[in-house]
């Protein structure tokens, strides 16, 4: 596969979206998986460590994609499961709804840089009060000892309790961890020798398993256990098992996706 | 001859080193807040019509003395401690959400941005930029982040109410219209 | 219309904390310090004659601006009521930092505090609590500050080592307290 597409650094899933939908004028389904993935991997090249969760939310949206695109080849649209359609399409809007969202919050940023800057240019008066009339102003150290000041520096440097709850009302929970999905296709790639993708989680119970499988994949690919080959543009995707026979596994590097 | 109370104002603003609110200016002068700001009104046009090189502005609900923006290059001259390292894309944008959207956790920006939003919001709340304005009632109990006065401070604003509606930065029909067909079922 | 050497002097003295002296204005203007001294001379007349609340004084070797002795009554008014009269929570937070981790920057201060730490910081500062120490050597040359001599009088220690060690961290029962609070539902 190539390496040589040329990715300015992306900040996220929708920075990519944005880019290849607005900026290259394409059609969404006419960039190949290949091309998201190499991006993909262009950018983890670019990390010191992963950040599952934009991972995570980088690949939620690659798997959107990718459904849409398979559903577009359909042969026939007579086996549609209109169900399944429309939650289909119902994921489309949703997807669109946060571009359109994430673009604005892009425009308003660049609006608050601007005020930013030109208010740089005025700077203001901070001087305060004069020596006379600071003679005036009340000790702020009455009644502060040494102690007093002692118990504070305890306070503040003192490990904070963590927060009641974490907060994840908006962000699903990652229950599988990719290190077990990585070892096991590490186990089964090599009797099976190549795979699509598809039947390798067939029976994923959902889609966030489905997600950890495609990360362990990118995982293989750049331990260099792996290739991914897709034959046309819109093939399936076919990840082939080209380490040896016992190849061992980085640890380390498999590490950085589970901490 | 000026009035003895504008010239109160001058010299308390002087004396000021955070903006200082009308209201307190209307109790040291015994005057209502409406008078305070025609006062002030009328005070910063004087140094505008005699072409002053300071100014004086409404800024975070309050006023105060600044240079006059025209005169920047000398003031950067003088300046010791260079300007603050520029904000990054990253931080502007999830600025930009917790400014239109406070108050608002930590979870709801990352889900707006599609990335993690800890460090950025721990850099913003470092740079005195947003802070912890409460927890959410529900059952997380979530922080909820707002903007401060330096952020009116350093943008210029006298109050929230002064940003421009985030209804003008909603793409237009023609990158709606792209991203539509980006994404629509039917390709092309 | 003023001449620009006129404004940019305004400029300049407005935004400074200290008086500035001639020389470093003579620098900035690219004119010599006989001239500021004329200049800065004019400006104080015209003060005068517009019957402004301010003025212009030459101070401890410089010039700044000063509230008008006239109106002393108002500005001591307002260090009365527009100033706080007790250390807030924060303001000795970092009072404490600053005293145990001198010398410390601005940045580390608010790293350390989660928090923003540029107002608190020039509010003791300017009481004289703390001051400037010194710059560190790293790139971007950072202020450091430390505790002033007043502030150990105040405190009636000695020196900085007769400040009670910080020990270990074993949390006090107040401490142990607050963090219970934090746990609980209503946090704080």
């Amino acid at each position: 596969m190539s390496y040589q597409v040329a990715t300015p650094v992306f900040e996220g899933p929708f920075d990519l979206l944005l880019h290849l939908i607005t900026k290259e004028q394409v059609d969404i389904y006419e960039v190949s998986i290949s091309t998201i993935v190499d991006a993909y991997i262009l950018e983890l090249e670019r990390m010191q460590s992963l950040d599952l969760e934009m991972a995570t939310e980088f690949l939620l949206i690659a798997a959107i994609l990718v459904e849409l695109k398979t559903r577009r080849l359909l042969p026939g649209r007579d086996d549609v499961d209109l169900d399944e359609e429309f939650g289909l399409w119902e994921e489309r809007d949703l997807l669109l709804a946060r571009l359109l969202e994430c673009q604005t919050f892009k425009q308003a940023a660049r609006e608050l840089e601007r005020l930013g800057d030109r208010a740089s240019h005025s700077y203001p008066r901070r001087a305060g009060l004069d020596e006379a009339f600071l003679a005036l102003a009340p000790d702020l150290l009455a009644g502060i000892t040494a102690e007093k000041l002692r118990a504070a520096c305890v306070r503040v440097l003192a490990p904070k309790p963590p927060p009641p709850i974490v907060d994840t009302e908006h962000i699903a929970p990652i229950r599988i961890s990719v290190q077990e999905v990585v070892e096991g296709l590490a186990a089964r790639l090599p009797r099976l020798g190549r795979a699509t993708f598809r039947e390798l989680t067939v029976d994923a119970p959902d889609r966030l398993t489905v997600i950890a499988s495609f990360l362990g994949v990118l995982e293989l690919v750049k331990q260099g256990l792996a290739d991914l080959e897709q034959a046309t543009n819109f093939g399936e995707l076919l990840v082939i098992w080209i380490g040896d026979e016992g190849a061992s596994l980085d640890a380390l590097a498999v590490e950085d996706y589970a901490g | 001859m000026a009035i003895e109370e504008i010239r109160a104002i001058e010299a308390i603003v002087m004396q000021a080193d955070d903006p200082i609110e009308p209201h307190m200016l209307a109790q040291l002068l015994e005057v209502s807040p409406a008078r305070v700001e025609e006062l002030c009104a009328e005070l910063a046009e004087s140094y505008e019509a005699e072409d002053r090189g300071f100014v004086l502005v409404r800024v975070a609900g309050g006023y105060r003395f600044q240079s006059h923006p025209d005169l920047a290059p000398y003031v950067e001259r003088f300046v010791r401690e260079g300007q603050p390292a520029r904000m990054s894309a990253a931080a502007l944008e999830t600025l930009a959400i917790v400014a239109y959207k406070q108050p608002v956790s930590r979870a709801q920006v990352a889900s707006i941005r599609g990335v993690n939003a800890e460090a950025v919001m721990r850099t913003l709340e470092q740079r005195g930029y947003i802070e912890e304005i409460g927890h959410d009632p529900g059952p997380g109990q979530a922080l909820l982040y707002g903007t401060t006065q330096g952020f009116l401070e350093k943008l210029g604003l006298d109050s929230l109410e002064d940003l421009p509606p985030l209804g003008e930065f909603v793409p237009g029909p023609e990158v709606a219209e792209a991203l539509e067909a980006g994404l629509s079922a039917d390709g092309d």
